[in-house]
């Protein structure tokens, strides 16, 4: 699929699919090192991304739908992921203003612009155990993609393959950033849920372009 | 799990219309988005405050609000903190034209919120000031972390704060004074069971039943490392040694003892827990010239406590004994 | 057992030691034998007020000494009335030379601890009466019963009958108004969880984690039903239908609406049951015009909650609304 | 042994030694249709009877150990159980007023003066499942014991039995006095602590004297 404006909601359809299928996983994860509220909060912010899609005009480019879904995450997620992913968007939104269609630097643009939004905010390093190294190797993941010509499904699947194994890299790390500072030494050999949520956006926007 | 709720999904908002029922004298709430405030808000000159975070540690926040304390508080879901619409909007209902301050304790999730909300209520033209309690002794505050929690001094932190904007401090005299009690205060927690939030439906975390967990957080975060359980004595031990090491307390100080029960335990323990804390303070020299015994900042149905000291001096001693009326904490009027 | 305390025989000493030390400017104890009064008994020429009881129900009734309510407290072991000794120390000790109160809760041992107390009080000459508290609706009031227990209404009574003694009331008309009280308030309680006492170890009774017991007694005492876990508002319809079906409950009143959380019940769950009991009595015409939302009369660590209805009228409730300065329920000064 | 002081003496150590023995039984009894501390309850009281019986005089008769018995359980027991036992003891001691050694016709006195004393202030009445349906029968078979002729210590063991046997009675009763009173129907099957508590302390009184 062309990366246009159906695109952009057929994400967001999946994305809300990902999360409700994925509520309990979440809730463990951040059960285990932080509050156990991140799976809810994820799938309370989608269930009103899906809600609200139907508000936007037909012809919603990818960006409109991006700034949708960064007003929507903002006011309904709360907690530490609620600011993250809403700025997020935000900044994605605004890295493809007025494009119809995304070519594979767009996508490369788009995810730049979304990580820099979170360290903006959370002023996370990659290595922090936090959603940073969920996206970091996503962003060079699609970059290396887009030098090697791939195109704009493919520079997506690259993304999502990386944050996937981001996601499991934090694993073995010590938190530095968010509740799961907290434990020290304790984190170790747990999984960081925003990252592993991450994994799942990625994941539904590549299968979005499949 | 076993709760005294109906759907999960509700349980704030039902919570909240409950409260404001019971306590019409002092306060009103707002549900879309969700926001509690002084019964008579805005007060028309007076520098407003707002605080708020995750549910699911009531009293805290909208216990503390009425006259001489918050003017308004901010829900969010439990142990979640609020988006910043309601923040903005409890901002704007308080604002009596003299600025408002905004009591966040340090989680990622609530400064985000409350920066969000802040810049959104200055962009409306209202003067808002932050200050953020960090008092948990638990967690190293360093680089490497998300620096020290907010927990239970944050109650001082209001009810001091609360009393100076009410004898009508300018919103820089107000900070200031919520600055320093957050700097002169230090708490630390013990958990002896975890708590069930309504929407995860297990518990926080899992303990056994001859363990505790100490230096606990009030989300049901784990804490600094876990133990087997210990006489009350040997634990008020293990959690006011680092309190007081920490700065600033001294030989000849008067202090604050709050003894904070985190919902679950009885008050016969918390006075237990008392009287062995007050002996080891008054043994370093220290003097307790108040105190405060309670359920204040609590995690749900959480057996265990936390034990904070407030350094006083003059100020703050007259800020503490000012009047006060608010559903959790009410003297003077 | 997991608990904050030292030895399980300990325990009333230390928490009533504690409780002291944190409110020194309230009241001060005896410890042979163990009572607790007014930091300023006697007060010459005043009605005295004396409660007692098990341990285990704390603020029950230490919390409630001070300046409008109780002049002193008998705490018993947890769960055990106390002996006549210090129930006849406390009397002498608060005796002001205008009589003393009784306040009883019926249960067979204090009851009869209270009688020989005030026998022996008798004896050396000071007056005193007894006003037994039965608000408890779960029990069958019969010949072939130990009759009603006295549960959570007995703060109001004890609130109540103390506004009447500290305005200046005589022995006869505060005995007068405690009775009144006692008439004209009910309640019933649920529990959601068992409560364990420390010289016992073991749970004081057993329950499914998907069971709740109907009715429940405020030492552990299995109630009326044992019923599967409902809906707060369905828990909340089986306690409040017996209450104002009783007596003397009927469209118009003004009434007092007190939630007692037994000890383990957060807050956040309790004014999810004060919403729905606000409702059902507002629909059957009565006016909430009072309210009272906490943990008052408690069973340890149990989780459930009471519900009491107290029918006002303007004596009532001018008394309800003097000023009070106890530890545990405060306002006025 | 001879029914005089130094048996009243080892009546009490001996149910000191019982109390103690018994008192998780009897908190669990309790447990079971009370608040469960009867067992605490009375072995606190027997303690404390134990450590004031050096304070009597060589030559107190058993009225005087009676009476030091009952002021020490009234000032110590608590609950529904310290004055009801205290009373029945100073009953006890007053019926035997005086005299030195006790023969059948005094144990008789001394029972039903302290049953009488127990439904004086209890107002129980025999089939209400409370300790006078142990007491009660422990009177009557102590009263029969008498009139057959039996030695003072024979009076004593048929009282004992009596009181087993009462105690055991209870166990279908419904309740009508005391907490189990709450329970109706729920009390069936479980036996009155305080009438197992009475059947140990006539056990104590006929192993003192055999
Ligand atoms: N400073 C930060 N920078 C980047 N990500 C962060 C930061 N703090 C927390 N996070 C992410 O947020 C996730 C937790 O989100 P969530 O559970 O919804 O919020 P909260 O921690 O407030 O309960 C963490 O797993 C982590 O990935
Ligand atoms: N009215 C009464 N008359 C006779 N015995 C009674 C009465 N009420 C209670 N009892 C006895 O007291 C026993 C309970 O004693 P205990 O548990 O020590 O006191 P409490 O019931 O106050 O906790 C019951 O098992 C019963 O035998
Ligand atoms: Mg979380
Ligand atoms: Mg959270
Ligand atoms: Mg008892
Ligand atoms: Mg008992």
């Amino acid at each position: 699929m062309a990366l246009n404006g159906d695109w952009a909601r057929a994400w967001m359809t999946g994305a809300h699919e990902s999360m409700t299928a994925h509520r309990s996983q979440l809730i463990s994860l951040d059960r285990d090192i932080g509050d156990g509220d991140h799976g809810e909060n994820m799938s309370r912010g989608f269930d009103a991304v899906a809600a609200k899609l139907g508000d936007l005009p037909a012809d919603a480019n990818p960006a409109d739908v991006l700034k949708l879904v960064a007003t929507t995450l903002i006011s309904t997620v709360g907690g530490a992921a609620g600011p993250l992913y809403g700025t997020a968007f935000l900044k994605a939104s605004g890295a493809v203003a007025g494009q119809d269609e995304l070519d594979g630097g767009a996508v490369v643009a788009l995810l730049t612009a979304a990580r820099d939004g979170i360290v903006l905010r959370g002023k996370a390093e990659p290595g922090d155990k936090t959603m940073i190294d969920a996206w970091t190797p996503a962003v060079d993941a699609a970059d290396a993609a887009v030098s090697e010509g791939a195109d704009p499904s493919a520079v997506l699947e690259a993304a999502a393959s990386a944050a996937e194994a981001g996601a499991e890299s934090t694993e073995p790390l010590v938190a530095h950033k968010g509740r799961a500072s907290y434990l020290g030494d304790r984190a170790i050999g747990h999984r960081d849920p925003g990252a592993q949520s991450t994994a799942y956006l990625l994941r539904a926007a590549a299968e979005a372009a499949a | 799990m076993k709760k005294l709720i109906n759907d999960p999904k509700d349980v704030v908002p039902e919570s909240v219309t409950g409260f404001v029922a019971a306590h019409g004298d002092l306060v009103r709430a707002e549900f879309d988005p969700i926001f509690i405030v002084r019964a008579d808000a805005p007060v028309a000159g007076k520098v407003a405050i707002v605080s708020g975070g995750g549910s699911g540690h009531e009293p805290l926040h909208a216990g503390f609000v009425g006259y001489g304390m918050l003017d308004g508080a901010v829900p969010g879901p439990v142990f979640t903190s609020p988006t910043p619409d309601p923040i903005l909007a409890a901002t704007k209902a308080v604002d009596g034209g003299a600025g408002v301050l905004h009591i966040v304790k340090n989680y990622t999730g609530d400064v985000l919120n409350f920066e969000t909300a802040a810049d959104l209520a200055a962009a409306e033209g209202i003067e808002v000031r932050s200050v953020i309690t960090d008092d948990d002794v638990a967690v190293k505050d360093s680089l490497y972390t998300a620096g020290r929690r907010g927990v239970a001094g944050t109650v001082l932190v209001e009810k001091i704060a609360g009393a100076a904007a009410q004898r009508g401090d300018d919103l820089d005299a107000v900070t200031a004074v919520a600055t320093k009690v957050n700097a002169q205060v230090r708490t630390m927690g013990v958990a002896l069971t975890a708590c069930t939030v309504p929407h995860a439906g297990e518990p926080s975390f899992d303990i056994a039943d001859d363990e505790i967990e100490i230096g606990i957080g009030i989300h049901g975060e784990p804490g600094r490392e876990r133990i087997k359980l210990e006489p009350a004595d040997s634990i008020v031990d293990r959690i006011i040694e680092p309190i007081l090491d920490d700065l600033p307390f001294k030989s000849g100080d008067d202090v604050l003892l709050l003894i904070n029960g985190m919902g679950g335990t009885p008050l016969i323990e918390l006075y237990i827990a008392y009287k062995h804390a007050a002996e080891v303070i008054e043994e370093r020299g220290m003097h307790i010239t108040r105190s405060l015994v309670g359920n204040f900042t609590t995690s749900l149905e959480m057996q265990g406590f936390s034990l904070s000291v407030l350094k006083l001096d003059d100020e703050l001693t007259e800020l503490w004994d000012a009047p006060v009326q608010t559903a959790a904490l009410r003297w003077g009027r």
